[in-house]
């Protein structure tokens, strides 16, 4: 797995990410110092790993819903919906795995849900997700009756504020998770029939492939990594917030997956590239942040430095490049990159 | 009386909206007023469209709680047009006054010098470099919060803000821009934290905790709002102070409405209500267990 | 009838049936000022929705024109208040910035290869920044030509009042329908719409018609925006979060296929009045909570794709029984 | 004006290098006036690569081209057309959501003022169709008409473009005779006009019946031109290959011999299928014959489980199965080669070695992977066996043409070893040495013991290596033929003796 291509593959996004980095240190001269300070590493590098988490875990299962032509704009509800259950159940009293098995649960049927959608009921995806979207805030209102609902059970909280070996929990979750994730669907078959039903979904039934359970499949496990990801949210701040958990973040994460170098219009797909996307938008977070520009213009900033990224990633300019760089015949190149076609 | 009033609600953004609408429920009921509620998710256009609606239907009056100060004249024409007076919580619009019954609301600006006056007796001289955690980016309380508070310590030479960024008014930006606070400044250099809100406070707290230090004493932390969240930090000491902002504003304005409707008693065009400080020197406990049942 | 019309006569259907439904539980939504409030609480809604239906008949989609509409009302109270433009030219002025700004996200999807979802969601937030940037306060436009155009309307027995908005969004539906289904522009979008490759290779001008479309949303973001600023008086830059949901909702309900190709001009603005009709539900019953209004919104928004995926279904299945009949006779 | 000297085109040096192929190198191609010209050569000889060029749907690499006597560097299929080359590129390209009048009137349609005027639009549209002897409603969307009829649409309107040259890739692939019969008058009619015409096809038939010269291409290079009334077809086959096509004996068919495989009885689905019978036995090749439209792509599809049918049963070893999708299809050893390789049989962007190996993996569930080494092995072999012209095994499947395509997806079938395979017109688009390589194959897969049913549309096929043909017409089984009785004069006979009937009746 760790190939060549592999790396080649990635390697636009280490690139970025490296850019990136460097302008935070720009800004802040000390941003990669690193302390271990009250059992915990210390340090901003720390900082965007760790809040990074939650856009992250969305981008998981956003990568595999976005390989097979599909989109999940009710992740965010979702990570609403998910906190409010975990919280609710420990402060009903119960034990904090069973609150977090609880909001798994919660998370797999709302993706059970939009998989019934799209599937079954052949409803674009946009359109069948925009209604969790809608109504899945209300739902996570509907369990905190509108409050934030605080908790104090040790055991979930750490699950979002504590560290294992001073490593904070959330970037142990989100990198075991990523991990796994990109491991199975290419250790098994499944990351090629995901493409395959991405690419042409009547092809793709013609050979034999079941893309409807595979479709449901997918919308699952995007909702239980935005389950995931609403349980650290939540436990971070002790509190399941209905209102403002994950709102907004299903346009980071379908950001992240695009600047992971991942078509929207369904196939081929790295999971390990969007979570460097993940990574490479909380840098710009953190970018802004440390900046100490006033916050009018943060969405400024950030809406040019995420243009430049995507600029210099789309494959007409990629091929500019090429052309600039190789005067010789591309005879010899690289045979998986597509000729593209005079478009004027 | 039967009286049926329509309530514009903006959302419910916050716990602190959220218990603003169960009292405005909880008092109509009290009165035996039907109260037809209609949330805006928090857009204008949704409000004016509630209000048009509840013109249409004939209501008695209206209760609204503006998202924002400008854009009502319209629609307060037509309510006007039609005999329903129109009360507004929370916040005043730029509307001619003889458009509306009156108004109940805090003084937003107030309620920022109150916190920033209480920084200057507390800090009696002694230097203080202060982080601030705004609101969402241009809505009015997180500018009139901010004009406060500039306004009760620019005489000060001994305080300075050394940086403020935009918390969202959330528990999770609060934590996360403290964070980075924490680091660009250096958590020993931060004397003291202005939060917009009590949710942003209460998130920084934690941030402050995993960064080693004590809220409350190494950074001293006042907020607005008094949510019981707060309270119980002020109680536990690892926060100082917090300006009250009542959710209760339906009750005078309800009242208002009654002395109008039977007696024809025009209120005054402002109501305020109180904003007032609470610090360690309340039983903020009791206010705790006591407000915990307010839908905050 | 051409099976292409389907979805847009099931929203037709489906709005009728719901206001009867509507009707008859609350007599009061019959008055003409529910209607007219349908139409000037949506104006700017539907304004917006008609530039999304060329965008997403097009195969796009435009996430940029909530925020565009913000920074429309920003800059029209900064431009009057500040300066001496008269409102006539700030329009103009800011017709022609919203229309470039579209133009030039659809030069960079063209050119650039990147997918539309992105780069006007860069767009959105790069329009709600500038927003910002002008100024974060709401500033009201006390302009008396504003108070002019507010003061025409149309006053129906029943308390209806028409106003000009509304009137500015018809006008846009029925030049935007005439531009949709008889210009040839109007066929190069559908024709995009049905597969860019396939329109390429039929000679279809792909560059300047997607640089038109997304021109067309940016400006109409922007009509929408003017709009806007005469509904509520004031410029506000967390104003129209969101509306670019809305939108696409609007056009979905009103059948366009979001993959594009399919759809009707005129399905948008039974869209829209869906919409609005739910809101206004909604405020009629006034017992729903803050929470339950959501999801009975998202509620709703599932039943009328529902109803509309059902009837277009089951019309579908008797047009293929009906030749069934014919080969088998 | 036939008379000019100055040839229509001329194209001199005309290369184009895609990454890891030269697709062309060095074309020189020659068009008169009034001349019928045939682009020859084996899949991926780059025929359709030299038509991208000439109108500028491809960027060249490097050559020139004149038309009429003028410079011209074509920047766009729309500056092709306004300089008079009207052009159906291979595989269909028209636009199903738009209806038939507007696919083909797009970008000049009949103006009134500044708008479209429709009613004049539909009555042209209509007009130019009727020439090509097709009587539809032209106001309906294209996609409500099969392939065929759209393909003539195609044809259709790059004939209203071509003002100077018209260019056809492989038009008559989905076409009936009749149809083809129609579209040589009209290309006649533009000959006589003066226009250039060039004539892509694997069908050397067509070619001597209605060509003047022919330009062969292999590898990229232009081999040699010919007039044709001074060659042989087995000199033009000998030209493209290379190599002389080995005459293949024609073996005796097999008698049915093999015990029976499958049953299916009254199988059908209301509007699309009269209930159909047919008994297949191990090691029998079973041929469904008919007209267009005639209902054997919807039998295949029916018997598959592609489309689900209303009644009827299957039995495979004398077992009822239940066959509701084509996974459970496959899942009993069925395999079906779809007719639309483009939207219903490759996978585009996967690469070759992920299409050939998609329905075996499909069919071993996704939990069990098929190991690199044995994918590389099976895709190698295939590669081989049906000799797959590409670059490397890594190359996404929309970038090979069209013919190599169709060996893919054979591969993909055989991959899974069936029992009973099903193919939509195999030979579509596929040159002359492959077409009789598929031929071969077929008859190889019979004497392994597979039972295999084939929808074509070429009888002469049919008449190879059939064991029974199955004539089908409006969509219902009108005839069988067996052994010595399939004879191409017989099948169309079938065919119209069920005409004629319906005509009395
Ligand atoms: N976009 C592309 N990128 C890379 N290689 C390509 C591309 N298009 C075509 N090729 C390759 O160029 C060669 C010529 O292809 P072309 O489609 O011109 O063949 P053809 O002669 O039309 O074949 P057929 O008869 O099968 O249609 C093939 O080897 C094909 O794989
Ligand atoms: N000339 C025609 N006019 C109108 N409809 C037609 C015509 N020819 C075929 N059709 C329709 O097209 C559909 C396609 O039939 P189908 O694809 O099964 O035919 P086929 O025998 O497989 O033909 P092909 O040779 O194209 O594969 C049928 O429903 C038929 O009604
Ligand atoms: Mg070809
Ligand atoms: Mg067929």
């Amino acid at each position: 797995m760790i190939s060549y291509n592999f790396f080649k593959r990635i390697m636009p996004q280490m690139i970025i990410l490296g850019v990136v980095l460097f302008l935070n240190l720009l800004v802040f001269p000390d941003f990669f110092v690193i302390e271990f300070q009250n059992g915990r590493l210390f340090g901003n590098v720390i900082d965007v790993l760790n809040r990074g988490a939650p856009t992250a875990l969305l981008c998981i299962g956003m990568t595999l819903v976005i390989a097979t032509k599909g989109i999940d704009l009710s992740v965010g509800a979702v990570m609403a919906i998910a906190g409010a259950t975990a919280a609710s159940l420990v402060v009903d009293g119960h034990y904090w795995l069973t609150a977090v098995i609880g909001a798994l649960t919660v998370g797999a049927i709302c993706g059970l849900w939009n998989g019934f959608l799209v599937a079954i009921l052949r409803i674009q995806p946009i359109v069948a997700t925009l209604v969790l979207m809608v109504a899945g805030r209300g739902v996570a209102q509907l369990i905190t009756e509108g409050t934030i609902l605080t908790f104090l059970d040790e055991g979930l909280i750490h699950l979002g504020a504590g560290t294992v070996f001073g490593i904070p929990t959330p970037v142990l979750i989100w990198i075991f998770l990523g991990g796994l994730a990109a491991f199975f669907v290419r250790r098994t078959a499944l990351g090629m029939l995901i493409e395959s039903i991405g690419i042409n979904e009547a092809s793709s039934r013609l050979a034999g492939i079941n893309s409807r359970i595979l479709l449901i499949c997918v919308y699952v496990v995007s909702g239980i990594c935005a389950a995931v990801a609403g349980v650290i949210v939540a436990a971070d701040i002790q509190g399941a917030d209905a209102n403002n958990a994950g709102l907004w973040l299903e346009l980071d994460a379908i950001l992240a997956v695009v600047i992971g170098g991942n078509s929207l219009l369904g196939g081929r797909f790295s999971i390990v590239a969007s979570l460097l996307g993940a990574i490479i938008i909380q840098s710009v977070n953190s970018l802004i942040l440390l900046s100490g520009m006033p916050p009018e213009f943060n969405l400024v900033i950030k809406a040019l430095l995420i243009l430049a990224i995507l600029v210099i990633q789309s494959p007409r300019v990629g091929h500019l490049i090429y052309i600039m760089r190789a005067s010789s015949p591309p005879i010899k190149s690289d045979p998986l990159t597509p000729a593209k076609e005079s478009n004027r | 009386s039967d009286l049926t009033i329509g309530f514009s609600q903006i959302g419910s953004e916050s716990g602190w909206r959220a218990a603003e609408t169960t009292v405005t429920k909880q008092e109509a009921e009290a009165r035996g007023i039907t109260l037809k509620f209609a949330d805006a998710q928090q857009k204008q256009e949704n409000q004016i469209s509630a209000l048009r609606s509840f013109i249409a239907q004939g209501v008695d009056a209206i209760l609204i709680a503006p998202v924002v100060a400008t854009g009502w004249d319209e629609v307060l024409e037509e309510a006007q047009d039609s005999d329903i007076p129109v009360v507004l919580l929370d916040r005043t619009v730029d509307a001619p006054e003889e458009l509306y019954l009156t108004a109940v609301t805090s003084d937003l600006v107030h309620e920022g010098s109150v916190a920033g006056q209480w920084l200057v007796d507390e800090m009696a001289g002694a230097d203080c470099r202060i982080v601030e955690l705004q609101g969402t980016t241009g809505s009015s309380p997180a500018i009139d919060r901010k004009t406060g508070f500039e306004n009760a310590i620019s005489d000060h030479s001994n305080l300075e803000i050394v940086r403020s960024q935009t918390g969202d008014f959330t528990r999770s930006q609060g934590k996360v821009v403290m964070e980075s606070f924490l680091k660009a400044e250096g958590g020993e250099n931060i004397c003291a934290l202005y939060a917009h809100n009590d949710d942003m406070a209460v998130g920084a707290i934690q941030a402050i905790k995993e960064a080693g230090l004590n809220p409350g004493k190494d950074i001293k932390i006042v907020a607005i709002d008094a949510v019981p969240d707060a309270h119980l930090a002020i109680a536990n000491g690892e926060m100082n102070a917090t300006i009250e902002l009542t959710p209760n504003m339906a009750g005078p304005a309800l009242d208002a409405l009654d002395a109008y409707i039977n007696s024809g008693t025009m209120p005054p065009k402002w109501i305020q209500t109180e904003s007032k400080l609470f610090t360690a020197a309340d039983d903020n406990q009791a206010i705790y267990e006591m407000k915990k049942g307010l839908g905050y | 009838m051409r099976s292409t019309h389907l979805p847009l006569i099931a929203t037709l259907f489906t709005f009728l049936l719901a206001y009867a439904l509507c009707a008859w539980q609350f007599p009061a939504m019959l008055s003409t000022r529910v209607v007219a409030n349908l139409l000037t609480d949506n104006a700017f809604l539907g304004i917006v929705a008609v530039g999304m239906t060329f965008v997403i008949l097009s195969g796009g989609i435009d996430l940029s024109v909530g925020s565009v509409i913000a920074f429309t009302g920003v800059f029209l109270a900064v431009v009057l208040r500040d300066t001496s433009i008269p409102p006539m030219m700030a329009f103009a002025l800011v017709l022609f910035i919203t229309s470039a700004f579209g133009a030039a996200m659809g030069a960079t999807i063209h050119y650039l290869e990147m997918p539309p979802f992105i780069v006007t969601l860069a767009g959105m937030f790069l329009a709600r920044g500038a927003a910002y940037v002008m100024s974060t306060d709401s500033i009201p436009i006390t302009h008396e030509f504003y108070d002019v155009l507010q003061s025409l309307y149309w006053k129906s027995a029943g308390g209806g009042r028409f106003r000009i908005i509304g009137g500015i969004m018809i006008l846009t539906f029925i030049v935007a329908a005439i531009i949709a289904h008889r210009t040839k522009f109007g066929q190069n979008v559908y024709a995009l719409g049905g597969g860019a490759t396939t329109a390429r290779l039929m000679g279809v001008p792909v560059a300047s018609t997607t640089i038109k479309i997304y021109a067309i949303s940016g400006g109409l973001a922007g009509l929408s925006g003017i709009v806007f600023s005469l509904y509520t008086s004031a410029g506000y830059s967390l104003a129209t979060v969101g509306v670019e949901l809305d939108a696409i909702a609007a056009v979905v309900i009103g059948g366009t296929l979001l993959t594009g190709g399919y759809g009707f001009i005129a399905g948008t603005f039974f869209g829209i009045l869906i919409m609005g009709l739910i809101q206004t539900y909604i405020v009629f019953d006034g017992t729903l909570s803050s929470w339950w209004t959501k999801i009975v919104i998202g509620g709703l928004l599932f039943a009328f794709i529902l109803l509309q995926k059902g009837l277009t279904w089951a019309s579908t299945k008797r047009k293929k029984a009906v030749i069934g009949l014919d080969t088998q006779s | 004006m036939t008379n000019d000297p100055t040839p229509m085109l001329h194209a001199t040096g005309i290369s184009k290098f895609f990454p890891g192929t030269i697709a062309l190198d060095d074309v020189e191609i020659t068009l008169n006036r009034g001349e019928i010209h045939a682009l020859l050569g084996e899949n991926g000889a780059g025929k359709s690569t030299l038509i991208k060029c000439l109108t500028g749907v491809y960027r060249r690499d490097g050559g020139e081209i004149t038309l009429d006597g003028k410079h011209v560097n074509p920047q766009s299929t729309n500056h092709s057309q306004i300089l008079g080359i009207g052009t159906v590129y291979q595989e269909v390209n028209l636009l199903p959501n738009l209806t038939v009048a507007e696919n083909l009137h797009l970008g000049r349609q009949p103006m009134y003022g500044p708008f479209v005027a429709r009613r004049a639009m539909n009555a042209a549209a209509k007009k130019s169709l009727l020439e090509f002897g097709i009587d539809i409603d032209p106001a309906q969307p294209l996609s409500d008409y099969p392939v065929a009829i759209q393909q003539i649409v195609a044809i259709a309107r790059a004939v209203e473009m071509s003002g100077k040259v018209l260019i056809l890739d492989e038009p008559t692939a989905s076409l009936d005779l009749d149809e083809v019969k129609l579209l040589f008058s009209v290309i006649r009619q533009l000959k006589a006009r003066g226009i250039a015409v060039v004539f892509i096809t694997h069908f050397l038939d067509q070619v001597f019946e209605i060509c003047d010269r022919a330009t062969v291409l292999r590898n990229g290079q232009v081999v040699g031109t010919r007039e044709l009334n001074q060659v042989s077809q087995t000199d033009i086959i000998s030209l493209m290959l290379g190599r002389q096509l080995e005459a293949r004996l024609q073996e005796p068919k097999p008698k049915s011999s093999g015990t029976l495989l499958l049953q299916i009885k009254e199988l059908g689905k209301s509007g699309m299928l009269a209930p159909f019978n047919l008994n297949i036995h191990k090691g029998e090749v079973v041929g469904l014959a008919g007209l267009l439209g005639s209902g054997r792509t919807e039998t295949a599809n029916l018997i598959f489980g592609a489309v689900k049918a209303d009644f009827g049963q299957l039995k495979l070893h004398n077992k009822h199965i239940q066959i509701n999708n084509p996974r459970d299809a496959v899942a009993h050893g069925f395999a079906l080669c779809p007719e639309d390789r483009k939207t219903e049989g490759i996978v585009g962007d996967l690469s070759v070695r992920e299409n050939i190996i998609l329905a075996l993996q499909a069919r071993q569930g996704w939990l069990r992977p098929i190991s690199r080494r044995k994918v590389d092995e099976i895709a190698q072999h295939y590669v081989r066996t049906l000799d797959i012209r590409l670059a490397n095994l890594e190359m996404p499947i929309r970038l090979l043409s069209g013919g190599n395509q169709q060996k893919v997806l054979l591969a993909r079938w055989l991959a899974t070893d069936p029992d009973f395979l099903i193919l939509d017109e195999p030979t579509r688009g596929i040159d002359i040495g492959a077409h009789s390589e598929i031929i071969a194959l077929i008859g190889q897969l019979q004497k392994d013991g597979m039972a295999l049913l084939v929808a074509s549309s070429e009888m002469e096929e049919l008449v190879t290596y059939a064991n029974r043909v199955i004539v089908l017409r409006d969509h219902k089984q009108v005839g069988e033929l067996t052994g010595a009785e399939i004879t191409s004069n017989n099948i169309i006979r079938a065919i119209a003796a069920e005409t004629e009937h319906e005509g009395i009746a």
